[in-house]
């Protein structure tokens, strides 16, 4: 017997909370996209326990979904950061006030 | 950045992230610096914006105590400059002295020179291929060369007793005569010697590795290597047909045919063909010599105590590694008043900052072994 | 207490393998340095270690007892909890591979479903050993090799896994056990099925191990020691082990996907049966030839030392020969040793290499990794896949998998005419100095 | 000790890891630092895909994310300059009033999973168990229902690599 499924549901959202708090707090932007990847995670964990719980394995193809969107986001995103840091010598969010340079 | 464009650099759009230029210091304790030369490298990511050569960690102000001591008791000192090409520099001090004293070694002790000045230049070519080699990585080949610098060294010690600073000649000739079974084993050695040769190139030559390590890579043009002042394998590697053997004959080489080789776009691969070449030109004359070595005296007319007639000399021979040059200026008495050596590997490491430019660390490597330097005769 | 003990019995085995796998595996990447050495001298024209035991047999011991009583330095500016955890990450994850490998048929600690999947993953995790040891070293040298490191290891792992998927298709499975079945039912290794994906393997595995050509991580000419510059004693051993522990997985996964793992060459044909004497005639023969030399060694406690390996071969030849007494342990004993033979096989492949090539360049490795190494295991997967369709609908299997290898062969050979061809549009060209 | 139990102290090792390895994540000082922490937290999620019997998710998770998501992060930030980052302020201005507000969200989030279990049918479901070979029907999923959106994920990442590709290069 597994512990219940809310048992990952809290887990999840508490890792969500502190993802979420990451990206509102912090002002490195490698920090908010590595914040980012938590929630995500947590995203995941919710889905995995679903996919148990209903016995099916729809909830970790989603999962595996989201792992690829991850991988795509993270490409992006420090390709972004990589881009702005040659031009501007900063990654911190707040710093980047420039709509185009 | 660079007055020229970047050659040898492939068509990498700067595939190195904008990072800050970092700034890495190679040596004094570095494996592949050949001693301890220190060269500041101005990077971005691992491009090399900018390099400054550091040297002087071996100075030991062998010009100046030249003004010290004798003529003679300075020869065994010019050995600890080249310390791969002992015979060489000795040669070139012997010859400079001979020359401000006005007297000739006899023909004897020209040929036996030249022989053994040619076997040391092939001792130093190995010692060069396989360092160089084992800097681009190949591990195998600085074993087989070693193996041949080794019966080399026997031989040279057999002669004098020493392998590697061997103080092999005196002014005016030669200390000791040929021992027996001298020109046998000279013979036994050059004979075997081309499939050697043609072992190391065999590893090397037309491997794909190392011709993509080394084509393109630190080109000096001819013009450029004329205006550093360039000179040996690294100038004939460019495409300049000179040589000093050829040029301003020294020893008993007019009497030898030989050719120059010379590559033709001044990259590392080239230097390293010639260099090779070179060595089979050293055997060629190695074996015309060793065929009749003329008898007679071994020691021209010089006396006890050289005091030669004040004025100055400018006396330069084809060593291994370049243009050696002494300027020694006497003001009669016993000692020199000043010697000044042309030491080639310091004037050819002049052009590591142009050829490095624009390169990746990696190469700086390639480079630096290309251009065959000892510190002991860049420092002095 | 009792409740352990109830709930450890059924994973006896698997304990047992796991102590024997860390015991064992030190020692014998101890003796893969020394078996290195003594190849490399080989191929050197030189003797190698000779000095500790008779050929120099003691001498991985020596070097051990040597690096664990020396100095720990850890340099002033180090970030100090990364530094020290570096090299445990890079081991860790060469050895947990271990544990779902399967050496013979009957040792393994566990047969996983993901197996292969899984030791894929537990060994990219060592590339953390390798960036952050060079990170937390605080030295350029360290920081270049690191990241150059991450950089190859991210390319050539792409290859390597794509090529690995090439056998996994053809196997039908991920699980070691079910692909050597796969192997052994069909009757053919897959080295012979997907010749080129065996290629790509092991020059992708050369490269994710840091080995020479590929070895720049650690260039010894450029970077002096790449991202373990500042490592020294203890700490710079474990990253060897490592290296050398990722060395045998890499060795190990490519025989157990492409090599027939530890079936028998030629396991299913009664003629080769007269191989299965082979075990312990080896072993007997370097028994032999232990006893024949012992008694010239120079000193007496050389001539003990080679008198007591040639016991241990006797004995090994002894465990060999047991299967013929006992058919029932063929599988196991026989099994383990037909694979180990296969890891040294390959591991002695790294070897002749690593001394006969120069290393690459930076971008010229990458160049290989991205154009050609990736392109060519993507067409790769892709015929074995055309393979397997064609034989689903009728094909005999050999017919479809030569149709297929030869087209990937074609556009192997395509990739290469095509660089070659801009090699020599852009570089410069040379000829022959004349002399 | 059962499975069972193996099963609970699993979940809760892991779990505690990953809230522990999130919060160090968000907190650390130093972003090398950061990023292991949150490599620990991924791993220990792994852990969980474990004890659900997801192990090729366990796999993907390590593969893709530690093996490749995190390197790359490592990657960027070595290439970024790190000495000036250490000596800037970690948070924003708005951190206290942004905290405030996500614990609020939380609060609510965590309300309503703890009162509304029924309303969300949180009783345990269906009886069957995922079968222990789920890596085949992870497949058979993947290219048999799902094939269109695994279509669609490859053409994002190719999308993703290009543009990545197009935005670190020095000259567009």
């Amino acid at each position: 017997m597994l512990p219940a499924i809310d048992h990952y549901l809290f887990l999840s959202l508490a890792l969500f909370t502190i993802g979420i708090i990451g990206v509102l707090t912090r002002r490195n932007v490698i920090i908010i996209l590595m914040s980012i990847e938590l929630i995500l995670n947590a995203v995941n964990i919710n889905l995995v326990a679903f996919s148990r719980h209903w016995a099916s394995v729809d909830g970790q193809l989603f999962a595996l979904f989201i792992i690829t969107d991850a991988a795509a986001e993270a490409a992006v995103g420090l390709g972004i950061i990589i881009a702005f840091f040659k031009n501007r010598e900063t990654v911190l969010a707040d710093e980047m006030d420039l709509l185009k340079w | 950045m660079a007055e020229r464009p970047i050659t040898g650099f492939a068509n990498i759009e700067q595939t190195v992230l904008g990072a800050d230029e970092i700034i890495l210091n190679m040596g004094p304790q570095h494996p592949s610096t050949h001693g301890v030369l220190r060269v500041k490298l101005r990077l971005d990511g691992e491009r090399i914006l900018d390099s400054e050569c550091i040297i002087g960690y071996l100075h030991r102000g062998v010009e100046k105590i030249a003004e010290h001591r004798s003529y003679q008791q300075f020869a065994p000192y010019v050995d600890r400059m080249d310390y791969v090409a002992a015979i060489s520099n000795g040669l070139g001090y012997c010859e400079a002295v001979e020359k401000l004293l006005g007297v000739e070694a006899p023909p004897r002790a020209k040929v036996v020179r030249t022989i053994l000045t040619e076997l040391q230049r092939i001792a130093s070519h190995l010692l060069w291929l396989g360092t160089h080699a084992l800097d681009i990585g190949a591990l195998t080949p600085v074993f087989y060369c070693f193996r041949e610098r080794e019966e080399i060294l026997k031989i040279v010690e057999k002669y004098c007793g020493a392998r590697l600073t061997t103080h092999a000649f005196r002014i005016g000739g030669l200390q000791y005569d040929t021992y027996d079974g001298f020109e046998q084993e000279v013979k036994r050695f050059l004979e075997d010697f081309t499939a050697k040769i043609d072992e190391y190139e065999q590893l090397l030559t037309e491997n794909r590795i190392w011709v993509a390590r080394t084509k393109g890579i630190g080109v000096l043009t001819v013009q450029e290597a004329i205006d550093l002042g360039a000179t040996g394998p690294v100038l004939r590697g460019s495409g300049m047909k000179w040589d000093i053997r050829k040029a301003f004959p020294y020893a008993a080489y007019d009497k030898y045919e030989f050719e120059i080789p010379t590559g033709q776009n001044g990259d590392t691969y080239d230097r390293y063909l010639v260099r090779i070449q070179e060595l089979r030109q050293s055997r060629h004359i190695c074996l015309q010599a060793i065929e009749d070595i003329p008898s007679g005296p071994i020691l021209g007319k010089v006396g006890k105590v050289l005091k030669p007639p004040p004025g100055e000399v400018y006396h330069s021979i084809e060593a291994p590694k370049g243009e050696l040059g002494y300027y020694i200026v006497s003001d009669g008495t016993v000692q020199p008043y000043r010697v000044r050596i042309r030491p080639p590997s310091f004037i050819n490491l002049e052009a590591l900052s142009k050829m490095v430019r624009g390169h990746l660390v990696a190469d700086v490597v390639a480079i630096i072994g290309t251009l065959d330097i000892v510190l002991g005769e860049v420092d002095r | 207490m009792s409740a352990l003990i109830e709930f450890f019995t059924p994973h006896l085995w698997p304990i047992v393998f796991s102590v024997i796998i860390v015991a064992v595996l030190p020692l014998l990447a101890g003796y893969v340095v020394l078996l290195e050495r003594k190849v490399m001298a080989d191929m050197q024209a030189r003797l190698g270690p000779m000095r500790v035991g008779p050929h120099g047999l003691l001498q991985p011991i020596a070097d051990a007892v040597k690096l664990l009583i020396k100095e720990d330095i850890i340099p002033e500016n180090a970030d100090q909890a990364v530094f020290w955890m570096a090299p445990v990450i890079s081991v860790t994850a060469a050895l947990l591979a271990f544990s779902a490998l399967a050496i013979g048929p009957v040792f393994q600690i566990a047969d996983l479903n993901i197996g292969l999947l899984f030791i894929v993953a537990v060994s990219s995790m060592g590339i953390f050993g390798i960036i952050l040891g060079g990170w937390s070293s605080n030295s350029h040298y360290s920081l270049l090799g690191a990241l150059r490191s991450t950089a190859q290891m991210i390319s050539y792992e792409t290859a390597a896994g794509l090529a690995l998927v090439g056998g996994v298709l053809l196997a039908g499975s991920l699980s070691t056990r079910e692909i050597v079945q796969a192997q052994y039912d069909a009757g053919v290794w897959f080295v012979f099925a997907a010749p080129l994906g065996f290629f790509l393997y092991l020059v992708a595995s050369i490269a994710e191990t840091n080995r020479a050509p590929f070895d720049l991580p650690e260039a010894e000419s450029e970077l002096v020691a790449g991202y373990m510059t500042e490592y020294s004693g203890f700490r710079w051993a474990i990253y060897f082990l490592a290296e050398y522990a990722n060395m045998i997985v890499v060795a190990s996964i490519a025989s157990t996907l492409f090599l027939g793992g530890w079936a028998r060459p030629f396991a299913r044909t009664p003629i080769f049966n007269f191989l299965d004497f082979a075990p312990p005639l080896i072993f007997l023969v370097v028994a032999g030839y232990c006893f024949y030399r012992a008694p010239k060694q120079p000193e007496r406690i050389q001539a003990m030392v080679m008198a007591l390996f040639g016991g241990l071969c006797l004995l090994l030849a002894a465990a060999m020969a047991l299967p013929f007494v006992f058919p029932a342990s063929k599988a196991g004993i026989h099994g383990a040793f037909w694979f180990l033979a296969k890891v040294f096989l390959y591991v002695y492949s790294f070897m002749w290499i690593r001394f006969t090539f120069p290393r690459f360049r930076f971008d010229q490795l990458m160049k290989l990794g991205w154009y050609f190494m990736i392109p060519l295991s993507i067409v790769n997967v892709l015929a074995l896949g055309v393979a397997l369709v064609l034989k689903d609908t009728g094909w005999h299997p050999a017919a479809a998998l030569l149709l297929t290898n030869a087209a990937t062969l074609l556009v192997a050979v395509w990739l290469v005419a095509n660089a070659q061809k801009k090699a020599a549009i852009s570089g410069p060209v040379t000829s022959r100095a004349e002399g | 000790m059962t499975p069972d139990q193996i099963n609970q102290i699993a979940f809760y090792f892991f779990g505690s890891l990953a809230v522990l390895g999130a919060i160090l994540t968000v907190t650390a000082k130093n972003i090398v630092h950061s990023a292991i922490y949150l490599i620990t937290s991924l791993l220990a999620t792994a852990g969980i895909f474990l004890t659900l019997q997801a192990q090729f998710l366990f796999g993907v998770q390590i593969v893709l994310y530690v093996g490749g998501i995190m390197v790359l992060f490592v990657f960027v930030i070595m290439l970024v300059n790190l000495d000036v980052s250490l000596r800037q302020i970690r948070f924003n201005r708005q951190k206290w009033v942004a905290g405030l507000l996500t614990l609020v969200l939380a609060s609510q989030l965590g309300f309503a999973l703890w009162f509304g279990k029924e309303a969300f049918n949180l009783a345990p479901g269906r009886t069957g168990e995922l079968s222990a070979q789920n890596v085949q029907q992870f497949g058979r999923g993947l290219f048999e229902r799902y094939v269109l959106p695994f279509e669609i994920a490859s053409v994002l990442l190719l999308v993703a690599l290009i543009g990545a590709v197009v935005m670190t290069k020095k000259r567009v």
